[in-house]
């Protein structure tokens, strides 16, 4: 028994050395956010948001107050981000979350924060049951998967044909997506998928996939997967041989800047929907792809950097709006007002593809922001890709909703 | 017919690349007497310096291959001379102590993965390699790339053959993988000769690395999946066996494929576990009855 | 030729042998004897470098071995061959005395010592291509002792070269030993195999727990029948095998 | 020199407790171990009751992982299967079948102890690295069938699985997730304490010093192998439920990847393998340190990997070893200075 008890005061000690993080402060706004840092974009967006906020701090701050903005890698797992989202709100006492990237962690945060009382806002999160699960501390900046199916689903049906294959990789996103357009294939054109594959995440090898889609003569191929997983397997599409005439359509993260550099020329005729095109004629979005071009050294910025920058100005515009005491006591009262505001973003008009509004219930129609998905599909190649924008949709505000 | 000719000729340009890396495996196995769990690293490392030669050093595809062979067999020396010798010295078996080697190796690959990540970046890279047109069989598309991937394949194993059984280099580390205090004896500089092993077999998996980039791009999470379909290659083909290596990696790779094609497409990385564990459990030797070391 | 004084070696923590001391004068044979687990096999696993020497002293000609590594004790001479069941089964028995030859880069001396292995056992050219492994296990006995000589040795050390044989055999590979011996070359005979090894040693050590016990030339060793039947267990039944 | 007499003070107390009665020292440690939340988040905040409950989780994995690999000698690195089929059990019958968690817990142990038998069986013919490997393919093998299975949660994960709840008392926060599964794993600890000291846990440490000479004394390796696959699996088993359980309730398939397996492999090394306090040391430790190095995220795994890496080269005793090598010097110069004390 001698060992047990010298194992409680080591653990005693041990607890004894940890740091205390810093404690309220007055006057600043703590923000947590937590997303999938390893990556190269992932690393380039959070890197833009902390910007941001560092500018918005620069220029005078937010009615006086400073932004503190802490950012924690959840590698896209689910357990970490919410760790991560737990140290946010019982050890860094934030007004407000921001996270994460991955649908499959935005998940399980919802019903962190919404029982916790902390608003959470979503950068690039689709999956639809994000906003169904009715938790009213939760916003979503990014266009939600099951309006994308809609939009691919018509245009497919109408001028492709219906006769679709789908791969579908195991991230929460990406399932979403394959799941939602079959769905709207079967309610808008009665058709059947002509063959389902589920594959891994990171899966390197589509050719028999793609050998049985090719014996199947279909009219297009769905591929719903994250981008490099996406890219892999549009070039191995055409090494198994299924040439140019059957078209393929991706899902939303098509968007992301991996796709055309690793497909290179497979990528051309691919269109799939999402919040914002680099092809944008808008003069806002030339001057947000030059800065991102300047800044972050990126050739075009995805969708992906389009909805975080709409979120920091979202955020902002909430923040001037709420009535912040943020003194120790407040620390509720705040997160509520801070909530209320952003509830209260109404035709907010910026990046995205079409105005983003909230509003207090906890609904889906309240809480998906945007509901204007764009199609897109891409011209060129490589790193110096080029994309064109088919259509401008905006859905209304019931669809696809039981 | 036409698709299952597919699907074999899919199997094979995949299975090559997964008895490239068994072969690395099985050296390493009879010359250390470990099973090397860090491997798939090495030879993700192989395809990242790979492709720094094509690309930024631009030279031509065949010598991008043969340098990151020499680079990666010379880190592979280290990492064996600075971590592993420590415990290898230490007695090979698998009792408490040699689960050391398993955890270490484990371990090693964490390491490696995040310097990768630290120097080259989290994306996938396009590993573009102009081959030309591919060649057409009827329906069938055979692109140039699978054939080079295959010939490559061959001259690996052949040159390997060559130097394992014609030069006396290739005898002293025949003669250190059988017996080390024997060799020892005979003057063999054993330490040398474990380091030369592993080096070799670093340079064949930075071969594999470089042969798959074209076809599935160079990313550094690409080590794991390779490796658990290189150890079935190894299994399957008989721990310690060189061509047994090779033919056990075209098996699991003709076997994955017709498993993902008349099967089930969804499971296709299970079924190189399952003949991984089918083959452990009924015929830990191998299939194909070559001798082989197997451990008490 | 060699001298080994004081010498204290064992496994881990145990020690094995405690305070050794042999000599053997070049050209000569001699032989050390004892039975089993009395530490002659650590003795040569100390002389090639195979164990640590904890103290004391290994001298070949003159200058300290002890401690070098294996491969450079080779280089210098000491060659030391295994018993017959350590051969590369999964080699061929050419390779196998390639094996031997590692040290060596002159094509002509090997191929002349090659020459000379397989005039010493024949048996080893009509199998040169055949796998170590089917050999019988006298065959496999030669082939290390081939291999042995391969590396153009100034001394070999033999360990148990008569270990499970049949006495024809045992007098084959003796009477080359003797034959090897007077081409020159130094031979220390670590045998259980009293009366034989006393028949061909000029000298010998009879060691027990790790100390050398009595040592004295063959002739008055072999005269001593106390000697053999006090101290060496094994004697019994290879006394019965000389007989049979 | 304070903190060792305090520590030998308070072993000694308990050495008479256990005298007493063997169970004592539990229940005192339960008491003890009472208030900690309340300790916790007094001295830093509600975050940290959440990672006590993480630790509590992790010291059922690793000591279960430290069952089978550091008593009875099986190399396995398929725990995390284990751990992802315990969690898809209790979620499964949870939200699908409506059980409570005092149904899903037990049915948890089950299923996994029955998967414990899968990976146990190919130990009876493979040793080291091969059942390393068997165990990995069996492991990943789980978690890539729960990914491509809609109905095992899929990429979509499972969620929506309900906090345990007792007479009318719902587990739905940390603090009270702390008092279910604190006691939890001190009866895990407590088990593998009887487990060693039993016959079984001798059989299984005589299995791993020498497997033939055990068979040779008689005793059933293949049947203790088994038992030692089967109750780690167990505690695998449980610790999935109490994961799959605890506030959001939501699982995913890469909770259970091979990243996690090398988080364990870490947690029982940096503890001691086969050390009895080993796994709980390591988890406490690596989640502590996991935690305080968040900010620190593109260099986390290099920590890990080349600790691990350093552990097993110049401490592969870990820290219980260290313990371990303490107590006995310091038992010898206390016979000492007593044997001292008796002549003078």
């Amino acid at each position: 028994m001698k060992m047990f008890s010298r194992g409680l005061v080591s653990t005693a000690l041990i607890a004894g050395v940890l740091v205390v993080h810093t404690s309220a402060v007055a006057g600043t706004i703590r923000i947590g956010a937590t997303m999938r840092m390893i990556s190269e974009n992932g690393q380039k967006y959070g890197q833009m948001v902390a910007d941001e906020f560092d500018l918005i701090n620069k220029n005078g701050g937010i009615n006086g107050n400073t932004i503190e903005l802490s950012l924690l890698n959840d590698e896209c797992k689910s357990d970490k981000g919410v760790a991560n989202a737990n140290k946010f709100i019982h050890e860094q006492k934030v007004h407000l979350i921001i996270g994460s990237t991955c649908s499959s962690v935005s998940l399980p945060i919802v019903d962190v924060t919404a029982q916790a009382r902390v608003p959470q806002i979503i950068p690039h999160s689709t999956n639809a049951k994000i906003t169904q699960k009715g938790s009213a501390w939760v916003f979503r900046v990014p266009v939600s998967g099951r309006y994308y199916a809609g939009v691919n689903a018509k245009y497919t049906g109408e001028n492709i044909g219906t006769k679709i294959a789908y791969i579908c990789a195991a991230d929460a996103a990406s399932q979403n997506d394959c799941d939602a357009m079959q769905d709207q294939m079967r309610r808008q054109f009665n058709a059947e998928p002509a063959y389902v594959a589920q594959v891994q995440e990171k899966e390197v090898d589509f050719r028999t996939h793609m050998l049985k889609i090719k014996s199947a003569n279909v009219d297009g191929i769905m591929i719903a997967a994250l981008a490099e997983t996406m890219s892999r397997a549009l070039l191995q599409s055409y090494e198994a041989g299924i040439g140019k005439s059957v078209r393929r359509i991706g899902s939303s993260s098509a968007s992301n800047a991996p796709v055309p550099k690793i497909a290179g020329d497979a990528v051309l005729g691919v269109f799939y929907t999402a919040a914002y095109a680099a092809a944008d004629k808008r003069p806002i979005a030339q001057l947000f792809n030059q800065m991102v071009r300047d800044k972050y050294g990126i050739h075009a910025p995805d969708h992906d950097f389009s909805q975080a920058y709409d979120l920091v100005r979202i955020v902002e515009i909430a923040l001037h709006r709420a009535n912040l005491n943020l003194s120790d006591g407040s620390l509720a009262a705040d997160r509520t007002a801070i909530r209320d505001a952003i509830a209260s973003v109404d035709g907010y008009r910026g990046l995205a593809s079409g105005p983003i509004s909230f509003c207090a219930a906890p609904t889906p129609q309240c809480r998906d922001g945007n509901k204007t998905p764009v199609l897109i599909h891409y011209t060129k190649g490589g790193e110096e890709f080029e994309t064109e924008v088919l259509a401008r949709v905006p859905m209304p505000i019931n669809f696809g909703l039981e | 017919m036409e698709a299952l000719l597919g699907f074999l000729i899919f199997g094979v340009t995949i299975g090559v690349v997964y008895g490239i890396v068994a072969l690395g495996i099985s050296l390493i196995y009879t010359g250390l007497d470990i099973v090397h769990f860090a491997h798939g690293e090495i030879y993700m490392f192989g395809a990242f310096l790979g492709l720094v030669f094509a690309h930024q050093y631009n030279v031509p595809y065949w010598l991008a291959i043969l340098c990151a062979m020499i680079v990666t067999g010379l880190l592979g020396i280290v990492i064996e001379r600075v971590f592993y010798r420590r415990l290898t010295r230490a007695g090979g078996g698998y009792t408490v102590a040699g689960m050391g080697m398993i955890i270490c190796g484990f371990g090693m690959s964490v390491v490696l993965q995040n310097i990768a990540f630290l120097i080259w970046g989290a994306d996938a890279e396009p590993f573009p390699v102009n081959f030309g047109m591919p060649y057409q069989i009827g329906e069938i598309f055979l692109p140039k790339s699978y054939v080079a991937t295959a010939v490559a394949a061959l001259v690996l194993m052949g040159g390997l053959h060559v130097f394992l059984k014609k030069t006396k280099i290739g005898l002293a580390v025949r003669a250190v993988a059988q017996n080390k205090d024997i060799a020892f004896l005979m003057g063999i500089n054993v330490p040398l000769m474990i380091s030369l092993i592993f080096g070799v077999a670093c340079a064949i998996a930075a071969a594999a690395g470089v042969l798959i980039g074209p076809m599935q791009s160079v990313q550094v999470e690409m080590g794991y999946l390779m490796l658990m379909k290189a150890f079935a290659a190894a299994v399957v083909g008989g721990f310690g066996s060189l061509p047994g290596a090779i033919l056990g990696g075209l098996l699991v790779g003709i076997f994955e494929n017709l498993g993902a094609a008349y099967i089930s497409g969804s499971h296709k990385d299970i079924y190189a576990f399952l003949l991984l564990i089918l083959v452990l459990m009924f015929r830990p030797q191998g299939l194909f009855g070559v001798e082989a070391k197997v451990k008490a | 030729m060699l001298e080994v004084r004081d010498l204290q070696t064992g496994y881990g923590r145990i020690k094995i042998l405690d305070g050794v001391n042999v000599s053997v004068a070049g050209g000569s044979i001699v032989t050390v004897l004892g039975g089993n687990g009395t530490g002659k096999s650590t003795l040569l696993k100390a002389l090639s470098g195979l164990i640590p020497v904890w103290d004391g002293e290994i001298l070949f000609d003159g200058e300290s071995i002890a401690n070098l590594r294996p491969d450079r004790i080779v280089n210098r001479g000491l060659i030391q061959v295994t018993q017959g069941k350590e051969a590369y089964p999964a080699m061929t028995v050419e390779e196998n005395l390639m094996v031997g030859a590692f040290t060596r880069s002159d094509k002509q001396g090997i191929r002349r010592d090659l020459d000379k292995v397989y005039d010493y056992f024949p048996a080893l050219q009509e199998r040169r291509r055949q796998l170590s492994g089917t050999l019988s296990g006298g065959e496999v006995q030669m082939l290390v002792i081939g291999r042995g000589l391969m590396a153009n040795p100034r001394m070999l050390m033999l360990d148990e070269p008569s270990a499970a044989l049949a006495p024809q055999v045992v007098l084959n590979i003796f009477a080359n030993v003797y034959r090897i011996s007077q081409s020159g070359v130094t031979i220390l005979l670590v045998e259980q195999n009293v009366r034989m090894a006393l028949l061909l040693a000029g000298y010998g050590y009879i060691i027990r727990d790790g100390r050398v016990l009595i040592e004295g030339p063959a002739e008055e060793l072999s005269g001593d029948e106390s000697v053999k039947l006090s101290y060496l267990g094994g004697t019994v039944a290879s006394r019965e095998q000389m007989s049979s | 020199m304070n903190l060792v007499v305090t520590l030998q003070g308070v072993g000694g107390f308990f050495g008479r407790m256990e005298r007493t009665h063997p169970l004592l020292p539990w229940l005192l440690a339960i008491v003890a171990l009472l208030p900690l939340p309340l300790i916790l988040s007094g001295l830093f905040n509600d975050y940290y009751v959440y990672l006590a409950n993480r630790i509590c989780i992790f010291i059922m994995l690793s000591v279960g992982l430290n069952i089978v690999k550091g008593f009875c000698g099986q190399v396995t690195v398929g725990h995390v299967g284990l751990y992802a089929i315990g969690a898809v059990t209790a979620a499964i019958l949870s939200t699908n079948f409506g059980f409570s968690f005092w149904m899903t817990l037990p049915a948890a142990i089950f299923i996994a102890g029955l998967a414990g038998v899968v990976v146990g069986v190919p130990s009876f013919r493979l040793e080291g690295a091969y059942l390393a490997l068997a165990t990995l393919g069996l492991g990943e093998s789980v978690r890539i069938m729960i990914s491509v299975t809609p109905y095992l949660g899929s990429s979509t994960g499972l969620g929506g699985i309900p906090a345990p709840s007792a007479f009318g008392f719902t587990f739905d926060n940390f603090t009270r997730y702390y008092y279910l599964v604190m006691p939890i794993a001190l009866v895990g600890i407590y088990l593998s304490f009887a487990i060693l000291r039993s016959a079984t846990g001798r059989a299984f440490q005589a299995i791993r010093e020498d497997t033939i000479a055990a068979a040779a004394a008689g005793i059933n390796v293949r049947k203790y192998k088994l038992l030692a696959f089967v109750i780690s699996a167990m505690y695998a088993g449980c610790a999935g439920a109490m994961f799959a359980h605890m506030r959001p309730g939501y699982i995913h398939h890469n909770n259970f990847t091979i990243i996690e397996m090398v988080t364990l492999l870490l947690m029982i090394v940096l503890g001691g393998i086969g050390h009895v306090w080993g796994g709980v040391i390591g988890a406490i430790i690596v989640t502590i340190i996991y935690d305080q190095t968040k900010d620190f995220y593109f260099y986390q795994p290099l920590l890990f990997g080349s600790s691990m890496v350093l552990l097993v080269i110049f401490m592969p005793q870990g820290i219980g070893g260290l313990i371990d090598r303490y107590i006995v010097t310091q038992r010898f110069i206390d016979a000492r200075r007593e044997a001292g004390d008796g002549t003078s």
